[in-house]
């Protein structure tokens, strides 16, 4: 049986919006898939991400690197936090 | 009991309105009444700053504001707590950040204040961009300073 | 240097203009405003409060507040206070006591802000009488209490 | 030589003008008196103001009961203060 993917939007902010050039990416992931993985890919898409301290954001909550990702959900991309 | 404060943004785009904060949490009951404005200043680590910008996830920073102003109203004997922060452009001298603490006491009132900007700080999903006479640079971020960024117009 | 700001009265008996206040000590170059309010409670010790009333040695007391504010202004670094406090009748909802602390960062608005409340609240030659249904008593001075004592009209 | 003094009003506030029944009062103290002299006498004349933990000012600064009083000196009774 093939892989079943999902197709998420990532939300980009601040700093990483701007080097991006992009307001949110695309991507396929494997279902099952991790927030580990997922970052993975990305940084081996876009290597700058590597440099960023970036946490990621699954359904407008902070998540840690092991939750899985399931279809749907809303993910998002945060640079460190400036507010104030 | 006094009835729950009439709901405010948690994020607005124009001047934060004090006042308003205010009178949205304190009642007679609070003999203390404790605010903190975070102001743009023109000076960032030697450098002349012309204007703010500030942008927000903002779904995810209105859930986070109520979350940690919930999080000092439980923590802080009878504190009620406002908090309203800017997005967009933020001249110099202005208000980007306003959080009102009315407490019985003012213990109470300084500590939830205290405790909800530095959450903010330290947790709300917003960013802030600081434009200088030739570039710009997300704070935190240095490496995204883009030299020959203008601030464009005022939207 | 931004000049030294105009002279508001230590003292006053009408409401606190929180704004001017404001005005008066904030620059482009605070990034943090801190400002304590003291306000009129309803209840006090079990007790329903209509009105307190404010009483102070004015010549000593505005001596005294000035320097509890030059003493902030030193202690926290590149700290600018206001103080103004309220004398005759203060209703209830309504300010006695207003301290703004502007300073280039947070921690030393909050601290000079915290640091010049205690001390008016220790060292001002300032009493408050509260004003019950049934009497009136000097806050600190319970044998003061003077059943009958009513809050004759403002003046 | 008869020992000089100097008459002095002292200003009254809250409780204390409150029990006395008026603003000020107008002592003749001896020439060179301590606070704590001038505490004693006032005392004796109303026994009421050894209840109440007042303070003395001295030209509008607060006075140690070592203070020595001098002509023309401004004098305050100060009970607890309750500001703010």
């Amino acid at each position: 049986m093939a892989a079943t993917t999902h197709s998420h939007r990532i939300l980009l902010f601040a700093g990483v919006a701007q080097r991006a050039g992009a307001r949110e990416w695309r991507v396929d992931v494997a279902a099952g898939s991790t927030v580990a993985e997922l970052r993975e890919e990305l940084a081996r898409r876009h290597p700058w991400l590597r440099e960023l301290p970036v946490a990621f954001a699954v359904n407008q909550a902070l998540a840690a690197p092991t939750t899985r990702l399931a279809a749907g959900d809303e993910l998002a991309l945060l640079p460190p936090v400036s507010g104030g | 009991m006094t009835p729950a404060p009439p709901h405010l943004p948690w994020l607005t785009r124009g001047a934060i309105d004090l006042a308003r904060l205010t009178a949205a949490v304190a009642t007679v009951e609070h003999g203390a009444i404790c605010t903190f404005l975070g102001t743009a200043r023109r000076t960032s680590e030697g450098r002349e700053v012309n204007l703010l910008r500030y942008e927000a996830y903002p779904e995810m920073a209105e859930k986070e504001l109520a979350a940690i102003v919930a999080e000092a109203e439980q923590r802080f004997a009878g504190a009620r707590v406002a908090v309203q922060h800017r997005l967009g452009d933020c001249p110099l001298g202005e208000a980007s950040v306003a959080v009102v603490a009315a407490a019985p006491h003012r213990v109470a009132a300084f500590a939830a204040c205290r405790h909800v900007i530095d959450a903010i700080k330290e947790r709300a999903p917003i960013w802030k961009q600081e434009q200088f006479r030739d570039g710009a640079a997300w704070v935190g971020d240095p490496a995204s300073y883009e030299p020959g960024a203008r601030p464009p117009a005022a939207d």
